[in-house]
């Protein structure tokens, strides 16, 4: 393995697949299909390739690339992966994969839909496996502008129109992530003297025991990337754009932007915020803690309400994130195993209820949840995906959802009883608007119009199977999932006992 | 008595540039116009003249009297048809122009008042023409052919914008 | 005695004038000649500071005369935009060009 | 004395001689496109001799003149400006009514006139130079006979441009009777700061504002940029504007290093309005030059930022700043005058569904304008955060914030070109032509800008020794 | 041995029936034939096996002191190892015991009563899923592996209660059920992470330790609070009032399954869950008070409710609150004995009369109106006679089973707290009263002539002998091969019966069905007539109290209302502040526009001002710049 460049290989994969698109002439939309299809498969079947190949014993970082790249900056190129970035990837790459299927019935334009599907998805994937925050950046907003353009020409809406959306969710994290990139320059600048300074994340993340970053100077920082990151992980109230985005994105952009996208700002808030500020990441806890509630019981309320079948995924997206956040807030292993855990099983689930909701719509033309009604009739498969996804989401045991919300719950309880009270309310209500949605939609008399309504069959079944058997496989053998994630928040247990030991506002040992 | 007659000689030249350049926009004959801002180059030069600068004096004369203001009364007898009467107006924002133009006035007022100058003693160099022309010629050379381009590209477009616009 | 300052201040005064005159005329060719006016201004600067501040070098006066040029070919095709705008729009009043705004 | 310094200038100034020349020798039924192929080659020439340059510095007559690192990269920003330029606009020239051949000569002039700016070390050499470039813009903005539009831009720029050119003038008449030299070491060395080489000062950097269209001397560029020829504009918005940052960044930190304390205040102000304004208002508009007008103030904003550091990695961040900032206007430019062409008109809504008739052409003006925004991982990014580390590093930290705040909502008119070439259909049906040379330079932008983006090292490394050339630091 | 083997391999039990879950769900959807036979056969190897363990239990001594346990790491990570295993000790075997042959039972019964459904493969997948949970909840070795079955058995509830998804009242009823219980769940899984906290494990075995050390070195507060938590998971699961709601409802679902989960196995996981922890509730004196109240209450609560209602699974299920009220009183007073024994008995009477009222409803065409029913006893006679039995058996006439059951509890209540006897008794005397009420009015007099019953298919009268043998039988022996020594935590168990709490119960339960016959029997009193005299009890009773309509009132005023006003805060102050910010932003590049006139001598104009101010501003701070910079050359 020393030779051959796994992780570039993982991230080039879908680059290439894109180049060697855009030369296909734009009628072969079958063709194109089955690069797309090719391209992602190869991409998973490396990534796992890397999952199992991951030596847990010795842990860190592995599969390490590093080269330089930009001398003045002090940017190298350097990639790795350890137990928090690897079930990311892993995450990105299986919900590429199942995209490419979910997205198999678009003819219009399809050259171009596929094309910068696979420039997100090496977006996405270059922002976990980077080690280097300069190159990071370079990845974290390759995916905005692909984005935003699927929005326009694939998307749909109701409530408010797709320019709109779409426009709105590129600015809104655009403008997060300016606060990002003011925070991250700053701690560039300040963590070593002129001449030594690096973007690289290992040698940031020593600033802080050298003592070059001020416990005032961390507090502000933090702030500044809660910013970036907690918007585009819509941390209440930076989530409006998480809706209204999800409405009016295409299947494709929904499962992507709710499985992958949104995990970036809490692999970001715990890489970069926690390992590089960890002071200030201590001081704002609290109030992550507190922000975490709201979004787990003000977003469930509202997605109680909700008509359009993809406002209530949306909003549930947005309140499960509070789970992440107060898993994030414990700052304890097992808050952050939570969290991380918790991270990919959202990706997951949510990603299924979107192509799900993809093919309902598709059919039937309507996401509004009074329209439609009875669908396990003529959609049996479709409704045992909305069922898992549903399931998983409310967070049944046997399912992916489970054990990481479980751990959370046990990291959180621990450090704030009375937040973890409120966020763990939370599985109520969202029971509550799952099972409407699922009584709304699968169930209830037959409903003649939607008669023709085929069901999934063939390729459409690709995400069902792959992003279902990952929810199950996941959910009854949780240490496939959390081993790996353990793995990587283990090294960061000491670390987090002594942040947890160090006196408050003081520095202490962390000076 | 030099000084004295130095001194009437700037009064009467800077009366005059001022005076005439006050014409030049008060004016609301167009011709008039013209015709005073020769009258305040010609006084310039006067003041070019006490200042010992001979050849600019002369140079000024030939271009800004001369040229510019034939160029300028060209183009005012090729724009102009009807009657000259009232073809200067004031328009826009007079009152808005004159504060700003009072205000910068007292700027630079107190900007002469208050800078510290450092007269020199040494005396003026005798023979501009020659001195101006060595240094045209070697120090100011980039210049000096930058500024023929110049002339050459203006030449260039004025015929090309003035026959282009014809011929549309 | 006549000193720089008297010198300086008949540059602003002409200066100031150019400025209002560019400020406040319609007409464009009041305009150009204001422009002109300002230029002299700076000529009477150049050529005062060249005097009383560095009598020997004849720095000031050299920018003199390469002001002088800029004017001359400024004013060329200054006119022969006039002809193009007076050719385009029947007139040479400056407030009548605003076809494009916003 | 080493003659060989001023080489590209001669070169260039020759070039179009000869293009004038030759223009009077073909048959007037000929087209001029071979002129433009030859003054494209020349330049293409011109540009492959300066890159041997690098590493000289040396200075001749009298030190007024200098060739260094620092003028070589601007330098060879303008000849690859009008390299491309040339590219793109050959198609345009050939719809100009006439007088084609002298449009090159006297396109290549103004190049020259850049050149000399970028090379100036002198108020004289300055002024010369920025006037050369300057009174050749007030011609070619007037170029397009057939439009009112065009001479009404030529004679607003005219007027606001002579005024200008004026005022700083007088401040360099100040500056002159302050320090009695007009070098700029020798200003340097007698700099004060009593308040008549403030008052010079001042209008000397306004003047230069003026060119370089920041807010509030900015009230020139909309018009202009929307009334002039398109390859005009995109000149002028590459090099006017970059050559004014040349002569601006030349002058402020050799001739008028003593009074740093001074300008520091103004140009944080002057950036964040320019910045805010240049934003705010380009949401407004429809016509995609004029768009691109409010753009490039804003542009002009984060370029000064980096004066604010003051020191030579500040310098840095501009120079590359500058480079990528030109590569991705040749981009937005190219496209601009391909839709032209196609549509005969410059409104936004000309490009719908440009994403089908040309993909490339889409793709091109989504990335360059998305460069400009800052967004990863084209130039623009790299560049803002060159730039902004710098100054956030001098604690200039609300202003590194306003900038990527406002580059972010910049955005938005930036996306809304790409929705309506992305989503709309083709509202003309026929067929989209793009000449060959225009795809070239509109390929050369986006693999420049990508190029850059995404590994700005090279660059990074020529902007730096360019910035340490400016001796004094 | 086979008690080895199956002892050692118990895990096998719940697995056989999800493995065929799994092939079911994925293969033998299509093929009733096939997959009824898979259910069948693997639930048949499980019942096996559980007899396996039940006798390798009893031969090898094992007792709840001392269990059987054996687990494997799931997860294990950071702060937090959870393992899976199985607990084996006489109480998981009874439990095994009843499950498994409950379901095998109930299948095969299933395979005459569902006959002809499109979703016959479903419903057998849905079987064995329920079976494998349930079984994998009672081996559970700590309370996560326990709260992931208990989960699970919600959600197979959930699925069977719906399994007539086009009945939007089924659908209604699924959600009910999941919600409340769910409800339930919240608190449990709060009570569980507190004992996370404050002991590190959820070992059962662990915790077994642990506590009473715990409880000497603390004493009880955080544990009264935990415990308190954990009961609201069984309050749920078990129909305690006032989560009791969905239980009813939950009659939506095919009466196999009535049978089965909501009577027999799944909602009395709640009362094995408190037995399983019972080492801790018996720390806790004061939570066992509440318990044995909240059982009490909801006993004679249901009972009330049961007198009038007219749907006969309806009855059965507040029948089947009403008794779970009974076992959880028992466990209140501190009886795991008497709790774990009528929860067996009322196990098997209650699936026997659920397979009853559901062979009554097949032969009726899915009829379930008592009143519209009569004199089924000709058509029907195995139903009858199995009903017959069932009724006897609860209403505790001896030698039925539940005759042994109620007597063992109404003994251990009685040396408790007397007034939790007297409602122990009334309960008995209404259960009494309610169950002839239906057995008199389904299959006694006239026979209605729009109704045209049969009998049921074969093997559901095969399952219907099997469970009455088990009725009758199902009390008596145990009581005579001493349950209670088996069975038992710390309490005594009463060999022998106190003979004078037997009779009064047994006397009540004969006025009970003299009562009944008066009423709806013989037709001598018109309960008409009754219900018109006490109209507003009757009301009251026949609306459950108005609960549901209270829940529904709340949940639609508070939960979605606060949705609403959510959501609007969301639309319009949320979203209204960005949604301001840019509109705010927009306006300002239309103001500064306006600038732009394109009056030349206007752009001068500002040109000018610019240059003014920024030449003030430098000759203004140069006198404030100047002291830092002073003495420069010149």
């Amino acid at each position: 393995m020393d030779h051959f460049p796994l992780l570039t290989a993982i991230m080039l994969a879908p680059i290439i697949g894109a180049l060697f698109l855009s030369f296909l002439p734009r009628e072969a939309d079958k063709i194109i299909k089955m690069v797309s299809a090719l391209t992602m498969m190869v991409a998973l079947g490396l990534v796992i390739y890397a999952y199992e190949m991951y030596d847990f014993n010795l842990g860190g970082m592995q599969f390490v690339e590093s080269r330089a790249w930009i001398q003045d900056l002090g940017v190298s190129f350097i990639l790795g992966v350890d137990g928090i970035s690897l079930p990311m990837l892993l995450l990105t790459v299986l919900i590429g994969f199942s995209t490419v299927f979910a997205s198999w019935n678009i003819t219009k334009r399809s050259k171009e839909f596929f094309i910068l599907l696979l420039i997100l998805l090496a977006g996405v994937t270059g922002t976990f496996i980077t080690q280097d925050l300069f190159i990071f950046l370079l990845f974290y907003e390759m995916v905005v502008i692909p984005i935003y353009i699927m929005v326009l020409i694939w998307g749909s809406s109701k409530r408010v129109s797709k320019e709109y959306s779409g426009m709105k969710l590129t600015i809104y994290l655009l403008l997060g992530s300016a606060f990002m990139l003011v925070g991250i320059i700053d701690l560039y600048l300040n963590a070593y003297p002129s001449g030594m300074r690096t973007f690289s994340m290992t040698a940031l993340a020593q600033a802080n025991q050298l003592g070059n970053l001020s416990e005032g100077f961390q507090i502000f920082t933090f702030f500044l990337l809660m910013i970036g990151f907690g918007s585009l992980l819509s941390m209440w109230p930076l989530h409006s754009w998480s809706p209204d985005g999800y409405a009016g994105a295409p299947t494709a952009v929904s499962m992507i932007h709710a499985g992958v996208l949104k995990k970036i700002g809490g692999y970001g808030l715990i890489r970069i915020g926690l390992l590089i500020l960890p002071l200030g990441a201590k001081f704002w806890a609290p109030w992550i803690a507190l922000l975490a509630v709201c979004n787990v019981l003000y977003a469930g309320f509202i997605a109680l309400v909700q008509k359009d079948l993809k406002y209530v995924i949306g909003y549930s997206s947005v309140s499960h994130m509070g789970y992440v956040l107060i898993g994030f807030a414990a700052l304890n292993g097992t808050g952050m195993n939570g969290a991380i855990g918790n991270m990919f099983a959202h990706g997951i689930m949510s990603a299924l209820f979107f192509a799900m909701i993809g093919y309902v719509y598709e059919k039937t033309h309507t996401r509004y949840i009074p329209d439609l009604g009875g669908l396990a009739h003529q959609m049996p498969r479709v409704a045992t995906g909305f069922m898992l996804a549903g399931m998983a989401s409310l967070g049944l045991p046997g399912l992916i959802g489970f054990i990481p919300e479980f751990t959370i719950f046990v990291g959180a309880f621990r450090e704030y009883p009375v937040y973890a009270l409120l966020a763990i309310s939370g599985i109520i209500f969202t029971a509550l608007y799952i099972l409407r949605v699922l009584a709304n939609v699968l169930f209830g008399p037959r409903r003649t119009e939607f008669d023709g309504c085929a069901d999934a069959r063939g390729v459409e079944l690709v995400p069902l199977i792959v992003l279902g058997s990952v929810l199950v496989v996941f959910g009854v053998f949780p240490q496939m999932l959390m081993g790996m994630v353990n793995s990587g928040v283990e090294p960061m247990v000491p670390f987090l006992t002594k942040l947890h030991a160090a006196p408050a506002l003081l520095g202490g040992l962390f000076r | 008595m030099d000084d004295l007659v130095y001194t009437i000689a700037f009064y009467i030249l800077a009366a005059i540039t001022i005076a005439s350049a006050i014409g030049v926009v008060t004016k609301h004959n167009l011709v008039h116009s013209a015709l005073l801002m020769a009258l305040c180059f010609i006084g310039i030069s006067g003041l070019y003249v006490l200042l010992q600068a001979d050849f600019l004096a002369a140079v000024q004369i030939l271009v800004y009297s001369g040229a510019v203001a034939i160029l300028i009364v060209l183009g005012i007898m090729l724009t102009q048809r009807r009657s000259m009467e009232n073809t200067n107006p004031n328009s826009g924002w007079p009152r808005g122009a004159a504060v700003v133009c009072a205000l910068l006035f007292v700027v630079i007022l107190i900007v002469i008042a208050a800078t510290p100058w450092h007269y020199s003693s040494s005396m003026a160099a005798q023979d501009t023409p020659s001195v101006l022309a060595r240094l045209l010629f070697t120090d100011y050379m980039v210049a000096f052919e930058a500024a023929a381009v110049l002339l050459l590209a203006a030449m260039m477009g004025a015929i090309v914008l003035a026959k282009g616009g014809e011929e549309k | 005695m006549i000193s720089l300052v008297h010198y300086l201040t008949v540059a602003a005064i002409l200066f100031i004038i150019g400025v209002y005159g560019v400020l406040t005329k319609r007409n464009i060719v009041t305009i150009l000649m204001s422009i002109e006016l300002m230029l002299n201004a700076v000529n009477i600067n150049l050529v005062a500071f060249s005097r009383f501040i560095q009598p020997e070098v004849l720095t000031g006066q050299v920018f003199s005369i390469f002001t002088i040029t800029v004017a001359a070919s400024e004013v060329a095709v200054g006119l022969a935009l006039l002809f193009r705008v007076y050719h385009d729009y029947d007139t040479v009043h400056i407030d009548k060009l605003n076809r494009m705004r916003w | 004395m080493n003659i060989t310094l001023l080489t590209s200038e001669i070169a260039i100034i020759c070039l179009s001689l000869l293009i004038i020349i030759l223009d009077l020798l073909l048959p007037r039924f000929e087209t001029r496109r071979s002129l433009g192929y030859l003054a494209a080659a020349g330049v293409a020439g011109v540009f492959a001799y300066t890159c041997t340059q690098y590493g000289v510095s040396a200075t001749v007559y009298q030190g007024l003149f200098t060739l260094d690192s620092f003028a070589l990269f601007f330098k060879q920003i303008f000849l690859l400006a009008i390299l491309l330029t040339l590219l793109f606009s050959f198609d345009y020239v050939e719809g100009l009514a006439k007088y084609q051949g002298e449009f090159y000569a006297l396109l290549l002039l103004a190049v020259a006139g850049m050149m000399i700016m970028a090379s100036a070390n002198d108020l004289l050499t300055v002024f010369i130079g920025t006037e050369l470039m300057t009174v050749t813009f007030y011609i070619l903005v007037g170029y397009q006979f057939n439009s009112s539009k065009s001479s009404e831009a030529g004679m607003k720029y005219m007027i606001l441009g002579s005024v200008s050119s004026a005022v700083l003038l007088y401040g360099v008449s100040w500056v002159y009777g302050c320090t009695g030299s007009i070098v700029f070491e020798q200003i340097a060395k007698h700099a004060n700061t009593s308040l008549g080489m403030l008052f010079g000062f001042g209008l000397i950097v306004a003047g230069l504002f003026f060119k370089m269209a920041l807010i509030p001397f900015h009230m020139w560029a909309p018009e202009i940029y929307e009334g002039a020829p398109t390859p005009i504009t995109a000149m002028l918005s590459m090099g006017s504007k970059v050559a004014g940052l040349a002569v601006l960044l030349r002058m402020v930190f050799i001739a008028f290093v003593p009074m740093q304390a001074y300008w520091g205040g103004i140009v944080s102000i002057i950036a964040a309005i320019t910045m805010i304004g240049g934003t705010v208002i380009a949401m407004w508009q429809t016509n995609i030059k004029r768009m691109m007008a409010y753009s490039s103030i804003t542009q002009a904003g984060y370029m000064i930022v980096g004066l604010l550091s003051a020191d030579a990695s500040g310098i840095k961040s501009v120079l590359f700043y500058a480079m990528l900032y030109m590569f991705a206007n040749v981009g937005v430019f190219a496209t601009i005058i391909a839709v032209k062409k196609h549509h005969g008109s410059n409104e936004i809504k000309d490009f719908s569904g440009l994403a089908q008739q040309s993909p490339l052409l889409a793709v091109v003006m989504t990335v360059s304008l998305l460069s400009m925004a800052g967004i990863p991982p084209m130039a623009g990014f790299a560049g803002k955060l060159y730039v902004f580390s710098t100054v956030i590093e001098k604690g200039y930290l609300w202003l590194g914030l306003l900038g990527f705040v406002m580059s972010m909502i910049s955005v938005y008119y930036y996306l809304n070109v790409t929705k309506v070439i992305y989503m709309n259909e083709p509202c003309v049906q026929k067929e989209f032509i793009v000449s060959q040379p225009l795809r070239i330079a509109a390929l050369i932008s986006l693999l420049a800008t990508l190029w850059i983006g995404i590994y700005p090292g090279p660059l990074a490394e020529l902007a730096n020794t360019a910035a340490r050339s400016l001796s004094i630091l | 041995m086979f008690n080895e083997y199956a002892l050692h391999h118990a895990w096998l039990i719940p697995l056989l029936p999800a493995i065929a879950f799994v092939v079911i769900g994925f293969f033998l959807r299509k093929s009733p034939v096939l997959s009824a036979f898979l259910a069948i056969t693997m639930s048949m190897v499980s019942f096996i096996l559980s007899l396996g363990v039940g006798y390798g239990v009893v031969v090898q001594h094992i007792t709840v002191e001392h269990p059987l346990i054996d687990k494997i790491p799931w997860v294990d990570i950071a702060g937090l190892s959870i393992n899976m295993g199985m607990y084996i000790d006489p109480v998981s075997a009874l439990m095994l015991f009843i499950v498994t042959l409950v379901s095998l039972l109930v299948q095969i019964y299933a395979v005459g009563y569902m006959k002809g459904d499109d979703g016959f493969g479903r419903f057998f997948a849905y079987l064995s899923l329920f079976a494998a949970t349930m079984l994998g909840l009672i081996i559970a070795v700590n309370f996560v592996q326990m709260f992931i079955f208990w989960e699970l058995v919600g959600l197979c509830s959930y699925l069977l209660i719906g399994y007539y998804f086009h009945k939007p009242s089924a659908c209604e009823a699924s959600k009910k059920a999941f919600m409340t219980t769910r409800i339930g769940d919240f608190g449990l899984l709060l009570g569980i992470l507190l004992l996370q906290i404050v002991f590190g494990t959820l070992d059962f075995a662990q915790l077994t330790i642990a506590i009473p050390e715990y409880v000497q070195q603390y004493g009880t507060g955080v544990l009264t609070v935990a415990a308190l938590l954990i009961f609201a998971g069984p309050i749920a699961k078990s129909g305690q009032f006032p989560l009791h709601v969905w239980l009813p409802d939950a009659m939506e679902g095919p009466t196999p399954v009535s049978a089965l989960i909501h009577a027999a196995t799944m909602v009395v996981a709640g009362v094995y869950l408190v037995v399983r922890v019972f080492f801790l509730y018996s720390m806790l004196p004061n939570v066992m008070l509440i318990i044995a109240w909240v059982g009490g209450f909801t006993a004679c609560f249901a009972a009330t409710i049961a007198i009038t209602q007219q749907d006969i699974k309806r009855i059965l299920a507040y029948s089947t609150i009403s008794q779970l009220g009974y076992m959880m009183l028992a466990l209140g007073v501190g009886s795991v004995t008497a709790s774990m024994f009528h929860l067996m008995t009322h196990a098997f009477f209650k699936a026997l009369m659920f397979l009853a009222a559901g062979s009554v409803m097949h032969g009726l065409h899915d009829k379930g109106n008592i009143f519209e029913m009569g004199g089924l006893r000709h058509k029907m006679p195995i139903t009858f006679a199995a009903m017959t039995i069932g009724v006897l058996a609860i209403s505790g006439i001896p030698p039925f089973a539940g005759f042994f059951s109620k007597d063992e509890i109404l003994l251990a209540v009685s040396e408790v707290s007397a007034p939790l006897y007297i409602i122990a008794v009334v309960t008995a005397f209404m259960t009494a009263f309610y169950m002839f009420r239906l057995l008199f009015l389904v299959f006694c007099g006239p026979e209605k002539p729009e109704n045209n019953p049969h009998e049921a298919p074969s093997t559901m009268k095969f399952s219907l002998i099997i469970l009455s043998i088990f009725a009758i039988i199902g009390g008596y022996i145990p009581h005579v091969y001493h349950f209670g020594e088996w069975i038992r935590f710390g309490d005594a168990s009463h060999e022998g019966l106190n003979w004078t709490i037997a009779a009064t119960s047994m006397v009540l339960s004969v006025l009970a069905m003299a009562l009944a016959w008066l009423i709806y029997g013989s037709g001598k009193v018109s309960p008409d007539r009754l219900a018109m005299r006490f109209s507003t009890l009757y009301n009251v009773s026949y609306h459950k109290y108005y609960i549901d309509e209270l829940y529904l009132w709340l949940n639609y005023t508070f939960v979605r209302g606060f949705g609403k006003i959510l959501y609007w805060l969301d639309l319009y102050i949320v979203d209204g502040i960005v949604n301001g910010l840019a509109k705010l932003t927009y306006r300002m590049g239309d103001e500064l526009r306006q600038w732009q006139t394109g009056y030349l001598q206007q752009y001068g104009l500002i040109l000018f001002g610019a240059i003014l101010i920024m030449v003030v501003w430098l000759v203004i701070t140069a006198p404030i710049s100047m002291a830092s910079l002073r003495g420069g050359a010149y």
